[in-house]
């Protein structure tokens, strides 16, 4: 591939990158309403703001490569074919969750679609994919392992650890930092050594370093496509901080309050889906077509919505179940 | 007397320390500015500001060596890990460096810190964030080891663990945050090792910790009144140092021992005191020990999944009906 | 049969599994090429090369995580943690990955990898390098935990922690790497959850693990021979699953139980089974249950200090002396 | 200081240098003897070919400064003017030992002289050593504190956290690295992303990239010099890669096999003390001078080492002190 010269986009590719925005936007909203109507419980991380980047790798990926994500990783599942009745049947916690109302919303998992799981402790997912990624080039499967987190996960000792042993075993591994400006509710800038968290230290890892507009889909796209197909010829792991900024608080409980005045306001002028609906219009794609995306999306959700909520909670003898591959929660004979 | 919350009980204990201490510090993620994720450290940054409470990066390694390096050259650094689940990012600190660092230095270095943090369940956050893990520090020799039930007990200790000499581990139980309760007005310095008898009974004694002395008490309650049963409840409050003198002669005095503990079964604190009550008061006892626990499997994380999971009022009645007669 | 020594035997179950299996890989630190710290993994990397047996970097968390990602797709990995103390460096992955994936995910991940270590003391290795940390991992619900005493229960144990789809932590004593054995010739595939009967007696039943096992022999061999005490020792070989029928057929018969542990006091695996013991057949015991642990202290390094401090032969046979008649 | 010019060293300074590493040197070679006649038992991490690091250190920083090292930390605690009976003694397990016989070689401590310990889990003292530091600017000591550790310790975790937290803080505390270009058996350069394992990576930390040839007793002394008066007056911390070369095996197990043959022979032609000497008699210094501190220097190595084989067992007693602040090790009452 010619990495001088920006990829050409054809408009199915575009289509694809819109309509799964769409999904991911629509669902995650539903899941806040949900909420409100206090049919979800516990927490939950919205991505609402940060859709390009999960969309853009969902279309990129392979059906058999790999994701890994974090509790905020609702859009990441989704983006990997998830269904969206088994996402907010599991937020809702029913029986048509995808685990069947035992792991939540910070556990999202479909390993039928390559999505490895959602990891809740800062960091410890990083390795995890490294060694998903090192089976695949044991196995020779060709398959490449994508690993999403946060900028605040830059500063914990796993992701050191994962990014050093990705490069020394030149593993088919992308790690994508979605730097959202904020860990929970401190700003990572008054707590990273560096501007860049992830960026910057790609040096340290012998990384080239890699910043991306994390709300233009296409740019995110574009760089998915090459170091995935890089990884996927033995080039080895690749380091790529997104920026972009979510538009809700952290989670559930933070209504925000820590964000200077405006700086939401700005980030919703360059809102993902806002920028991309302006691209396709611009690059000539009726605005009935984008109506029609946007409706069946909305429908998707509907549909997903009233199955989940008539899905039963889950049995409680579920409780003792699936703790060992033999089904069982056995200790003792 | 003042009504406060647990979450508040925990700022007021923090408060009075730094206010007597100059050298008491704070620091962990989210807990200045913020107020921490629980809001149990609500008004701290603004009245002592940011050189005493300081806000983290996200690395609990450094946050809990920081805090040792701190208290072995004259500060009393108060340190939070968010949910007690992240004690296993950080367990080298705790369980390899600062429970060991005075012993192997002969006494050399002497570490008084003091670490808090959030426990249990009952919040429908998964695995990962639901863990009652009090007996992982219990199990580890140079920690002591609070987890106080009451708002009173969480002002009390915290203050006792800050001017304790020794690494002290709190365990707030997260489900706890909201409950109210009576704190006596003025300093309040409260004693580490010390249970609490919170109610007298003939027929069995229940041992229980955090929440479950809660889930103990509505027990009893219902035991005497419907089924004529009559329960001594023992808050264990401390598990390190441990008060067996109070527990062993309650237990001798009913001849039974229930434990009640959130923890997944294996190696729970309830396992450590029914051996020391099954060797030393063994010919008190007039009947099996009981010990009524989580499951011993991961947390899972819909209503009626964790409901069912971690012991119910329903469910201490219905097995202390069927095994102490 | 052939004699090997319990070192020997770690190399011998992993060949005879990696033999077997092209999906069976081995990483950790300083194993290959050099043959691993305790010379306990030679010749592997020369038979089966660098491809499977892959020396890492010193990034316990990145081991672990490797281990874990690799055993979700498709391969069965081993990973080596030099010392059990360094599992507190990467102690997330293990009790809160490894422990919940499968159950959180309802049963979506499997995870077949094997985690092995060096526990306990005797090295004169001081308080962090000395560790029986084998209660840290009984305590996690999620992982099987073996820790075996003779080196064909080493390569039978190891085989069969390969062949297991579940993660299991394999504890080898180093103070028994040099210890011979007759090991089978042959495939040799044990079982977990196993305890094994090692001899009969009247009085009293020993439960005891790993070293302790030895010592439970060596001290049930004089109190039979001088002082007319016949013990029952059971080495319990596998704390999860836990062979609670032949522990508990085992005390019921002596009517006594005496745990030998290496472990400090609080929380360790002895207290479980007591407790295990004291609920479901209280009715057959004759007398209190006795433990015998290392004190719940670190460990210090001097000969004599550390001679002291865990179990030795004298001081069993002093206590069921006393305690036993 | 001006930076640009070399700084001049002075006789006095050379000297106190050159006694320093025969100290370190002698007393080291001593333990190695001990040993063969199995007068230390377990395990033991020797520094030797690696003197002049810690020897320039103790002799740059101030008596109140703080020093955190690792398992191989015998030169590093002399150097800081621990008594040699004292680490002979917890060598040999005796009750002159430093530690009393309880922690052995792995954890020398004399906090009465600023040598806050030595850990023996790999990354765990950075840290620790953070906090120390924190300490000394909370409290406007102006003490600094030095962390030594290997060339493979920068790959653990903890390496990452405490890099990061002690430049967001402006820390007090100087970071070496001595690089011996092994960890037990493994050479470094095999499991790591970069060539400068700490040097390479300093930037990810917004720290300057320093790397000392760390046989040169004068050329660490400099920047040591250097880098503590910068921290001493509030400009932050510093990480400093010091390439040197262990003579023996990673411990006492261990005959070093894993070496390419040749490689230890051009290292011995660098030794420090070599180097050191040749370059004292170059400045004019008479050899009847350095013939006398060597023989004083052996002379206090013999008495230390009576002193110590006369000193007794720890009483068994002593297993039940210390745990708590009151000297007890109770944990019930
Ligand atoms: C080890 C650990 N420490 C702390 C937390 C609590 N926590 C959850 S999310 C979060 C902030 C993470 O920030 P970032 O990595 O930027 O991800 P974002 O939430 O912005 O997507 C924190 C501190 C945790 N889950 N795990
Ligand atoms: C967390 C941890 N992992 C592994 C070890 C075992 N170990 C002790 S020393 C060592 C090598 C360290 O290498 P380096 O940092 O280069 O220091 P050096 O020994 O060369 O001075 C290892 C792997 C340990 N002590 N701690
Ligand atoms: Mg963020
Ligand atoms: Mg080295």
């Amino acid at each position: 591939m010619d990495t001088t010269k920006p990829m050409t986009l054809g408009y199915d590719i575009r289509l694809e990158l819109y309509r799964l925005q769409l999904d991911l936007r629509y669902c995650e909203k539903r899941a806040y309403d949900l909420f409100l109507q206090n049919l979800i419980k516990g927490t939950s991380h919205l991505s609402l703001g940060q859709e390009a980047i999960a969309a853009a790798f969902g279309v990129a990926m392979r059906p058999d490569d790999l994701t890994f994500c974090t509790y905020r990783g609702h859009a990441h599942t989704l983006a990997r074919g998830a269904s969206m009745e088994g996402v907010l049947g599991e937020l809702m916690g029913r029986e048509c969750g995808l685990l069947g109302g035992k792991g939540g919303s910070m556990h999202l998992t479909d390993v039928s679609k390559g999505a490895m799981g959602s990891y809740a402790i800062i960091g410890a997912h990083l390795p995890v994919a490294a060694g998903a990624a090192w089976s695949a080039q044991y196995r020779g499967s060709g398959q490449v392992t994508v690993c999403f987190f946060g900028d605040g996960t830059t500063n914990i000792g796993a992701f050191h650890e994962a990014l050093n042993f990705a490069v020394i075993w030149k593993l088919p591994v992308i790690f994508v930092c979605e730097n959202n400006l904020y860990m929970e509710y401190t700003p990572i800038s008054s707590v990273t050594a560096v501007e860049h968290p992830a960026a910057d230290r790609a040096g340290a890892y012998g990384l080239e370093k890699i910043v991306v507009d994390g709300n233009d889909a296409d740019a995110v796209y574009r760089t998915a496509v090459q170091y995935l197909e890089r990884a996927r010829s033995g080039g080895g792991p690749a380091l790529i901080e997104c920026m972009t900024y979510r538009h809700s608080g952290h989670s559930r409980a933070d209504p925000g309050q820590y964000r200077p005045p405006g700086e939401l306001d700005r980030w919703l002028e360059r809102d993902p889906l806002k920028i991309y609906r302006e691209r396709l219009l611009g690059l000539g794609i009726v605005e009935a077509t984008l109506n029609d995306l946007e409706a069946e999306s909305m429908r998707k959700v509907d549909a997903a919505t009233e199955t989940a909520k008539a899905s039963p909670a889950p049995a409680v003898s579920e409780i003792d179940k699936n703790v060992w591959a033999d089904g069982s929660t056995a200790w003792r004979n | 007397m003042a009504e406060l919350t647990y979450r508040e009980a925990v700022a007021a204990g923090i408060a009075q320390e730094m206010r007597r201490d100059e050298n008491v510090v704070f620091l962990g993620e989210d807990i200045g500015a913020a107020g921490g994720v629980f809001k149990a450290t609500v008004g701290l940054f603004e009245e002592f500001g940011p050189r005493r409470i300081r806000d983290t990066p996200i690395s609990e390694q450094a946050i809990l060596g920081a805090a040792m390096g701190a208290a072995m050259t004259g500060l009393k650094p108060i340190a939070e890990i968010m949910f007690s689940d992240f004690l296993a990012v950080c367990w080298d600190i705790v369980a390899n460096e600062i429970a060991k660092a005075r012993y192997m230095t002969d006494g050399q270095i002497t570490l008084p810190l003091v670490i808090r943090t959030a426990n249990g369940a009952g919040s429908r956050f998964g695995a990962q964030h639901s863990q009652s893990v009090e007996n992982w520090a219990m199990a580890i020799p140079g920690i002591k080891v609070v987890a106080p039930a009451f708002p009173a007990d969480v002002k009390g200790l915290i203050a006792a663990a800050v001017r304790d000499p020794d690494p002290v581990l709190v365990f707030e139980q997260k489900s706890l945050y909201p409950f109210k309760g009576e704190v006596p007005d003025g300093e309040l310095v409260d004693q580490l090792g010390k249970a609490k008898v919170l109610r007298h009974g003939k027929d069995c004694t229940i041992v229980a910790l955090a929440l479950m002395v809660h889930r103990a008490l509505a027990a009893a309650e219902i035991l005497e009144r419907e089924h004529g049963i009559s329960c001594t409840v023992v808050d264990v409050r401390s598990l390190v140092p441990l008060d067996t003198v109070t527990i062993l002669a309650e237990v001798a005095k009913t001849g039974r021992l229930v434990t009640i503990e959130e923890n997944p079964r294996l190696c729970g604190w309830g396992a450590e005191i029914a051996s020391i009550v099954a060797d030393e008061i063994f010919w008190d006892l007039d009947g099996p020990i009981i010990r009524i626990t989580t499951p011993h499997i991961p947390l899972p994380s819909a209503d009626q999944l964790e409901d069912n999971t971690i012991p119910s009022v329903e469910r201490v009645v219905r097995e202390i009906r069927e095994k102490i007669d």
